[in-house]
């Protein structure tokens, strides 16, 4: 796989826009090219813009605790567009309130998410992992 | 559509309601405006948020108030409740969940029932339109203080009519800081236009003798934001809501961290906002402040959230800002859990009440900071209200499409984005780059050698790299963001 | 007994530590001088007090250090351990059991033998006399950072024997500040002469190449004690301890509350004795600052402890010290956990980094409020220079006998206590009765007036009921002392 | 009975001056005759205070976490003194560490005080106690 294209966005009714802002800085810099659809984003952009720009992956933001709701069926509606072995990662504060990690990261992960991440984590982090999984995926 | 600056006549407003109450259910609950004013007139003193303030403010003192809301409405009884009688709240919130914010009524439905069935809130606020007006009604009757309605909702129209009708005496937001923050694709001149509706609104209450107080969202985007940015959208705001008949007003202002910044821009908010309403003919508002506890990043650790929550509550204290509003130790992980709340707000009102007979004195310190604060935010006000020909409403739209105003790290497609701020050598906030702010030569100067001190200090050229380590500094323990 | 102020000739040391050593079984482990030396020449320089303070002087960097003591030898290590990992501590402490503290080993032997077979600490300290040289050791080997003992010490004559050879770098405590706020019954002739021992034999280690920091006990009783008061107890023991040859010396403060007034008092306590020791002809002393965290009552609420550590740490950080003492969320309950001190640290280390960068910037009020502490301080030093015919040992002396100096609620009938502090309007402490201190008219007048508003305020007149008020204040969540 | 005298002191190796000057002022507004042996007092002196000066009660503080080894015995020892049915009152920071109060207080109680308070009691509370155990006792 040559694309080194990545979707990010925030999504649902989130309009948390600064941590979007060092994501695209964050990956531009680490050599991807970043197609950033912004906050208040739906699943059905996320995955138009994925197909648009042959994109390897999408980073899914949510900072505001509706992250189960909003990202329920979003492997589904790739699948349904032909891009069902896309990589999806998600992180933020993904539920409500104060929980522990464990069960929090297996809902995601039994969402159809590859990876999922905690609040405070560096862009370093998932920027590594992306760069891992791409390679294994060669 | 053209926006201006004007007062609406009172027909323009029960004309447009009549749409506004049709876009969902509960919106015929509160047709009969002369039954919400009634409502409100019923409701004791010290249950009114603009008279509790007024006190507050006679009396220098510092009222704590937490943010807090669920999705269904004992439990949002219970936790206000809780955070009345054991957080010692001195005022209390609504906060609205972010779907009723979009006007996705039919999504904040569907959290309502989830939340039922699966036993937890999935609603990250309280939807009050889903809940109409009895449930609201109820909300107010089970608390002893005046309750506000705490959002982020750019088309607030209906919220506000089931609000007002429902007993809230307080009403957070406005055209421009709950749209550039809050929104992607909305225009300012649609945002001003429906805040225009809100004000209208209120002004008709207070007309037939009901006091609602009105809050601009002080903090924008909470991130670095420089003062004279913060206090230039906030002032706009007065203006607008004091041309539409609202006599009664708080500014806010988002913490910065600097002691000596965050004491100026408490102080100068009051003092600019006081000459700009009174310039344009609002004599008489009854001018309050609100601070903002630290709204960038938190430390995941709850003791160090502790210093955060206590420096935050130092520096309201020492500013003699009329309320301050709270964060919580939990705040890195998301939502708290009422318990948390509550530490964040007894640990505040500790502080507040040790310090609420000391000031931070006049030093050459604050005089400057405080100059340069006014200096700014005139000229910021001074071309919005030119480019507007002499309307502030046209001023805004124009300021915000030609980057005289410029909020950092906005979502709004109809922000400009080109400023670039950053901390300099002592925390304060100053502009990396100023974008497209019309600030004088000597402004621009006093900026540039700010940053170039610390550059020289961190032995590096400023970038957007360091704006990068100051969001994530106060999450690792610092406040300014040094290469390690 | 004449105690006087003289360089003490090291035979005279060596005599007497003959006896010392043979008070309790374990100080013939320390009978060879020259090993301890040896011993403390192999400490890594990281592990030195005296030169990790010079480096956060020189830096601007306020320091953190906890209190913390058990009874038992690998629990100690583990708690001082856990401060160190998981408080971020830069400094440790050896606080010591009340028993020690008075040279009662044998029940001190008693508490250790009943924790162990208990299961848990049943002594308030570590008992480092009855451990021994090789346990003291490990404790000090298990640890990344300096040690100091912390205690409370009429006569700590073979603690200090003890701590010096096992490699402690520090050592807390004076000839007045551990006797006044902790004997009933001891003159100060002979605990200025006990620790003119102690100093004598710092001195020595000093004269053989060994660093070793000296502290004398600023807080004193941690009652409403006046700046002035603790700063000329402090500057005495500076100058008893300099002549006896140690070279570095840390002056302690206890927070009063007031900004303006912490501030001043860390910033003069520096400059003043400074000034007396070079009249003294103790010149290239390595003088540093400790500020305690609050020493009066707490809160029972932790949430509300963390905001009266917080105040501390922000006092702290803005006054400059070089180091910190910090209290914890447990304060109120006596004794804490091990998690419940780190949270302490964690959340002061919080503030004193974010405030790293800050200053509380020159003002007429605190330029005030500094000159007015040197007056008095220099006022009450000047007459006990005076009464002891130009020797500042027997002028100690004196000087409580005659209440020149007098310390607030102190337990010892060897201080007057004729004086009574309580805060005035703004929570600065003041004097409501001077005693017997020798103030001029310009300075009681001062504190007249400062308390005369505070009770025209509380339309009532200054008593001992106002200063009761004062010491529950911080408990009940205020600083002064209002009636409700 | 109609003394009014007391004693009161802090036990032990207990140097907290404070609080004793406060009860001291506090129970001498309320009337009663206070003889305060001050700190660092020992049983046999809180003993032999009493018996002087014919005190129907004595008030204990201690505030350094050592209560428990300082006071087992206190009760044999006015037994001993002939003054076996003085009112013994303890209070302050009576144990080592954060504890649950019941268990605490329930340990003093076996060991013979009359009764045993938590931290930061207001003097006021152990005031009214008095005068409703001595008119009790008449």
């Amino acid at each position: 796989m040559s694309s080194n294209t990545i979707v990010i966005g925030v999504i649902g009714a989130d309009v948390h826009a600064v941590g979007n802002k060092i994501l695209d800085y964050a990956f531009t810099q680490a050599g991807f090219k970043v197609v950033n659809i912004g906050v208040l984003a739906s699943q059905e952009e996320f995955v138009k813009a994925a197909v648009e720009t042959g994109a390897v992956a999408i980073l899914v933001s949510s900072l505001y605790g509706h992250g189960e709701i909003d990202c329920r069926g979003l492997r589904d509606k790739c699948e349904e567009a032909g891009i069902g072995d896309i990589l999806l990662y998600v992180g933020g504060n993904l539920v409500v309130g104060k929980k522990e990690w464990e069960p929090v990261k297996k809902t995601f992960l039994n969402m159809g998410f590859d990876r999922a991440y905690p609040p405070g984590t560096a862009p370093e982090t998932s920027i590594e992992d992306l760069k891992n999984d791409l390679s294994q995926g060669e | 559509m053209e926006v201006v600056n004007k007062k609406w006549p009172i027909e323009k407003l029960f004309a447009q309601r009549e749409e506004i109450l049709k876009t969902w259910e509960t919106g015929n609950e509160v047709a009969d405006i002369k039954k919400g004013i009634e409502y409100q007139k019923s409701i004791p003193k010290a249950k009114n948020f603009a008279k509790k303030l007024k006190e507050a403010k006679e009396n220098k003192v510092t009222l704590v108030q937490p943010r807090a809301g669920v999705a269904l409405v004992n439990e949002h009884i219970a936790l206000l409740q809780f955070l009345q009688d054991e957080g010692g709240a001195d005022l209390l919130p609504s906060t609205i969940d972010s779907y009723t914010r979009q006007n996705r009524y039919a999504e904040a439905q569907k959290g309502i029932e989830e939340s039922v069935s699966s036993g937890r809130s999935l609603l990250n606020g309280f939807p009050a339109v889903n809940h109409g007006l009895e449930n609201c009604r109820k909300v107010v009757e089970s608390l002893k203080s005046p309750v506000q309605v705490r959002h982020g909702t750019p088309d607030a129209r209906l919220l506000a009519e089931i609000a007002l009708a429902a007993g809230f005496t307080d009403y957070e937001g406005g055209g421009i800081s709950y749209n550039i923050p809050y929104a992607k694709d909305v225009s300012l001149e649609k945002t001003i236009y429906y805040w225009q509706y809100v004000d209208r609104l209120v002004g008709y209450y207070q007309e037939n003798g009901v006091e609602i107080n009105r809050e601009p969202f002080g903090p924008l985007t909470g991130t670095l934001v420089p003062p004279s940015i913060s206090h230039s959208v906030a002032i706009l705001e007065a203006i607008l809501a004091a041309e539409q008949g609202v006599m009664n007003l708080t500014l806010g202002y988002g913490q910065c961290g600097n002691l000596i910044q965050d004491v100026a821009a408490i102080q100068t908010l009051e003092e600019l906002a006081e000459e700009y309403l009174v310039n344009n003919g609002h004599e008489n508002r009854q001018l309050t402040t609100v601070f903002h506890q630290w709204m960038g990043g938190f430390p995941q650790d709850e003791a160090k959230a502790f210093g955060v929550i206590s420096w935050g509550a130092s520096a309201a204290a020492l500013a003699k800002a009329t309320k301050v509003i709270v964060k919580t130790p939990h705040e890195a992980m998301g939502i708290p859990t009422k318990e948390a709340n509550a530490q964040g707000l007894r640990t505040t009102k500790q502080i507040i009440n040790m310090l609420k007979d000391q000031t931070l004195p006049e030093s050459k310190q604050l005089l400057l900071e405080k100059e340069m604060i006014k200096k700014e935010t005139r000229a910021i006000l001074d071309a919005t209200y030119k480019i507007g020909e002499g309307d502030w409403a046209k001023g805004a739209i124009r300021a915000f499409e030609s980057g005289i105003i410029d909020i950092p790290f906005a979502p709004s497609r109809f922000n400009a984005g080109r400023i670039l701020p950053a901390r300099d050598n002592d925390g304060a906030i100053r502009l990396l780059d100023s974008g497209d702010l019309p600030l004088t030569k000597e402004i621009q100067d006093f900026h540039n050698e700010k940053i170039a001190i610390r550059g020289k200090a961190e032995d590096r050229d400023p970038s957007f790299q360091m704006v990068i380590d100051d969001i994530y500094a106060i999450g690792k323990g610092f406040l300014v963001g040094r290469p390690s």
